[in-house]
């Protein structure tokens, strides 16, 4: 028996493989079988309603894509009232995502999600902290530690807190986060990055500058998630990049406990279903049985001597 | 699904189908046909489907890209577009023979909605807009409607689709750029008459600003019905991502929707 | 006529285009008429003799390629001896590329560098500051600002700060190396990334971590220029997954002055002739007759609406 | 180049090709020929080029692959590779057809270095190492030497450019893992018999470390010069970018040196 079971704090998962925030809405289960997700991330939610960020939003770069979507929200009243019993119908656990623009507003935030079938809450640290000086709360330590306290103090589910790759150390982040209090780090958000049309000199994105997202991000992000699991007792969710099971596997080999998919579900849908069915197949060729097997267990001293090699 | 919803929404799947053909029309313009599982082929005229174009040499694209149903070839079960070629996804989507796998995903998105008491319905359409409302055409005769198709086109020989829709039993005009025939002053005229002498129920457009202001004057002055087919930029094609949004105005507001959920087919009121 | 000159501080350039320091060396002339280039960077040297990382050294990765190859060095002595003269023979002005691990050091180098034949020292600010943390110096703007000021006052060359990607706040370090006394920003170097070979649990770099290069980055790089041209007044050489003439061109429209060229040397040895063919034409068409009327002119406050949109 | 250094180096270029033929041969190994120019003709056996490989289907890679000269057809012009599939790279190559473009770039690096005075050379490859000393055969045999090739295979059926090097005049034996004949036990005998009873001025071996160090000890022993082909990764392939350095020991020393630059064929007492 091939066991998929990972624990993210007190929370368990039936498997370790869940969409990124912003890359799975209601629909998909016209597609997949939601049911089979280790869980469930909602969009990010603000406590205000916005309609994000202007058009075009989307542009597409060399292994992946640049987007500026800005975080449109119908805020917490119509995600209680709708998205909430909408995916009480599935199995997995529900983890909403929250955004705020100070500590305080984060806090209230997760406060009125302290409501049943929210399984934890995801704190996206990617949004400007309009209190101090406009950038992202998961640039300073500080700044994260602060708004993890407050959210911790605020609510009773478990907290994840989600990094940016946007900074020089990750695990200054890290380890601000886990002083904070948080039930696990999410690993990572978008880079940062920028695309210009040569033919009319125009930025391609409409707020200039986006998040680059999916396959080509994947070895900036896996470093990160490595770093991170050196840097702090606590478990991991990969995310940055993955759009198969050796994706996926190479996460938890760095020290992810369980991954997210984000760009890849909307080149291959099933990208999460194809994960966990590919999953026991290969810890049974591993000579694995548990899927936690996996974690962290890189072997970081023996290199890769290509085996090809003609000298042995 | 742990419950059943009230109404079954209709699945969605990507699959792997093989090229039946792939044939070069005119100019830049594609004829695919894939066979395709009972799922895709119950896509409604306006519907799409996200293409996983093959890459070609050294092109390098990411995304699926999104395609119109042009036909339904449910006694084959065949599914087939008509295509432009336009960049790397196209020119990819060029490079199919038959018997090639193509990744297809839907059908997606929200198409034509037809009254069954409409008599006459026009189509009109440019460039490969025209790819969106054909299949239209061949609903609309099969309950008896009358159809015209307008095609405009910047040459009279790059016009898409017209054999089909006249085979169809559409009456088809062509207007084109290079005898000013497409142009606003000279389409505007033409289409008062046809809804003047003819009595016009609904007109739908895809493919141009300029049709679909053309549409919304007519809506406004004659009170016909108008539906828009728009495009945007997608990556999912689904309702997940918000890259395809497009301002809309709803009671004197400009609200965001998603082209690829909400439309792409939207009522010609609305379409800002 | 069309003027491809541009200007670095006090340095005239024939054009815009270099190589990317490590990825050109001596035997290029037999691939390339390397008297064609606007300016020559050559291998960084420290002040030691170093052998670099242990194999595998490469690996590739989507839209770009994983390296790490920890900077062998033969020394400034060989470098006097033998490269700079190899390099005399061609028109291009030689930029000599340093590294050391302290600020000390680096300064020493420098002096010993001011020979004739050299026009100008890139300074790699990515290596560790074993002074201090052992972390890139470029992650600093102290250590920035502390090496480029000594390095200052032990050379009358031009200085080049060549700064990592691997920061949060990237116009914090180009102001620090401005207030250091640069003449020129290098943004950047590579991003550190890693990979894991699924099947054997060993890491693919016998470093495990190491430089991701190539188209992949350019857009996390561009944005990266465009933030640093709105916060120094410092003519910046932008550096990264440039491929082609649409790509240096972008850099341009972002704010660079000039560009370097480094792993698509490896893919199409004469990317950098073909976009110095390349750009009259694409001035001309654009009715520019200056190379230099692309700096900084992308219209930002215009983004891009698709011009093909159904609704105009 | 401003002055004219002393010997002027010859020429490298990155050339678009015609490709001739591209025949599967046995197991995954495939044969390519290219039309090329007189710069990369001029490529020495032992010399590689790097090749840009098409993508194909979903496969992205980035970087060219080294593939070792076969064969130069000078009457005809052409190029030729034998290359095996392996990845995403050789998955591209084995889609091309005649007619199709190919990418290529050399020749690069320092091939076998043969004595005049050399009467009888033994070729020793495994795999497709045996494509990187076939080009020897022909060159040696030219100037009257006589070539013994030892051909190491999985499977006898899978050995390597057996009858193109019958057809050019050597002595060819094939040995492999499934009767034992490949092992070191077996092979060590066979290869002192050939020495000591015919005679044997070089050994040229590629494709396996078993072989290398079988040849080294041969050298040692009766002094018989050795030469071998070294793989490594390989970004740049002329020597800029360090990527593809391995271990040497010379005077005692381990230093690294570039495959692509100062091999990627070295002196078998060098190579570590
Ligand atoms: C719902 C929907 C249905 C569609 N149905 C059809 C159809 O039935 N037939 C068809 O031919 N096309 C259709 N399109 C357009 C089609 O999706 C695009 O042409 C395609 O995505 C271009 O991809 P590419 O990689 O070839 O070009 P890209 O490399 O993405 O773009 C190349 C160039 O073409 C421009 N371009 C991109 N999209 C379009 C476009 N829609 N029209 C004109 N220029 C464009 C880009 O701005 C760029 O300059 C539809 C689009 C949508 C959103
Ligand atoms: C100087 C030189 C000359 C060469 N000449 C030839 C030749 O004449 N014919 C030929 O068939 N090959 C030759 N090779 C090997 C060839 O370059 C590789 O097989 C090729 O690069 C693999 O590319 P890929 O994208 O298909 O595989 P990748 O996707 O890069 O690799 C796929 C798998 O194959 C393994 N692999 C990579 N390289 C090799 C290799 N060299 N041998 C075995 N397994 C490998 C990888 O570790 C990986 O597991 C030569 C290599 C060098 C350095
Ligand atoms: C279109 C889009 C929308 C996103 N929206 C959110 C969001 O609302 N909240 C959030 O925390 N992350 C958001 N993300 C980031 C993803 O959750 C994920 O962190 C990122 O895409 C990296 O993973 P990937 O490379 O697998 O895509 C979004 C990403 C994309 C592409
Ligand atoms: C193989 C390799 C070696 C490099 N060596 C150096 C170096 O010695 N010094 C340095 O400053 N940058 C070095 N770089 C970084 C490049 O100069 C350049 O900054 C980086 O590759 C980004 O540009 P690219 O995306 O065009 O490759 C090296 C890069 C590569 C790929
Ligand atoms: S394309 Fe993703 S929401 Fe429409
Ligand atoms: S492959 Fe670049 S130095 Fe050998």
């Amino acid at each position: 028996m091939i066991d998929l079971t990972v624990r993210i704090g007190s929370l368990i998962l039936e498997n370790p493989v869940m969409p990124g925030s912003g890359t799975f809405a209601e629909g998909m289960e016209r597609v997949i079988d939601v049911d089979r997700l280790g869980a469930i991330v909602a969009k990010t939610i603000t406590p205000d309603i916005r309609h994000g960020n202007p058009q075009p939003r989307l542009t597409e770069v060399v292994g992946g894509m640049l987007s500026s979507i800005g975080i449109p929200s119908k805020g917490p009243d119509y995600f209680c009232a709708e998205t909430v019993p909408f995916y009480a119908r599935f199995k997995p656990p529900l983890i909403a995502s929250i955004s705020a623009s100070s500590v305080e507003a984060f806090g209230k935030l997760a406060a009125r999600l302290n409501t049943p079938g929210i399984a934890a809450i995801e704190v996206n640290l990617s949004c400007p902290n309009l209190e101090v000086n406009g950038r992202a709360f998961a640039m300073f330590p500080e700044a994260t530690r602060d708004a993890i306290r407050h959210i911790k103090e605020s609510t009773d589910r478990p907290v994840w807190a989600k990094l940016t790759p946007n900074v020089g150390d990750i695990t200054e982040i890290a380890v601000a986060a886990h002083e904070g209090g948080a039930d696990a780090l999410v690993v990572a958000n978008a880079l940062l990055g920028m695309a210009i049309d040569v033919t009319t000199f125009r930025p391609k994105l409409g707020n200039v500058m986006g998040g680059v997202t999916g396959a080509a991000m994947k070895p900036v992000i896996l470093r990160m998630v490595y770093q991170c699991a050196q840097a702090v007792p606590l478990p991991i969710i990969g995310c940055g990049g993955i759009s198969s099971i050796n994706d996926a596997v190479e996460y938890m080999l760095a020290g992810a406990t369980a991954v997210q998919v984000g760009t890849a579900n909307f080149i291959h849908p099933t990208t999460m279903i194809d994960i966990i069915d590919a999953l026991p197949e290969f810890l049974r060729r591993h000579g694995l049985t548990r899927v936690t097997d996996l974690i962290g267990t890189m072997r970081a001293n023996e290199a890769a001597d290509p085996s090809w090699a003609a000298v042995g | 699904m742990s419950t059943l919803s009230p109404i079954q929404p209709r699945p969605i799947r990507a699959e792997v189908c093989r090229v039946v053909f792939n044939t070069p029309l005119h100019g830049p313009y594609r004829h695919l046909a894939v066979t395709a599982s009972a799922t895709a082929l119950a896509a409604m005229p306006g519907q799409f489907f996200q293409l996983l174009c093959p890459g070609q040499g050294q092109d390098r694209h990411t995304l699926r890209r999104p395609m119109s149903v042009y036909r339904v070839d449910h006694a084959r079960g065949q599914l087939e577009f008509l295509f432009k070629i336009v960049g790397a996804g196209t020119r990819g989507l060029s490079g199919l023979a038959a018997g090639d796998e193509l990744d297809i995903f839907g059908p997606l998105g929200q198409g034509f909605r037809l009254n069954m008491q409409w008599r006459h319905i026009v189509l009109l359409g440019r460039g490969a807009g025209m790819a969106t409302l054909a299949p239209l055409a061949e609903t609309a005769i099969a309950r008896g409607m009358k159809v015209t198709a307008i095609l405009s086109a910047a040459r009279p020989e790059l016009a898409v689709a017209a054999d089909h829709l006249r085979a169809a039993g559409a009456e088809v005009r062509i207007v084109n750029d290079a005898d000013g025939s497409a142009a606003p002053e000279w389409l505007e005229p033409v289409l008062r008459q046809i809804v003047t002498e003819q009595g016009v129920n609904f007109i739908a457009t895809c493919g141009s600003g300029r049709l679909l202001r053309l549409v919304r004057r007519l809506h406004q002055e004659f009170g016909i019905d108008g539906q828009v087919a728009l495009e945007q930029p997608m990556a999912c094609g689904i309702g997940s991502c918000f890259c395809c949004v497009r301002p809309f105005v709803v009671d004197g507001q400009t609200i965001f929707k998603r082209v690829c959920q909400e439309g792409p087919v939207f009522a010609i009121q609305e379409a800002a």
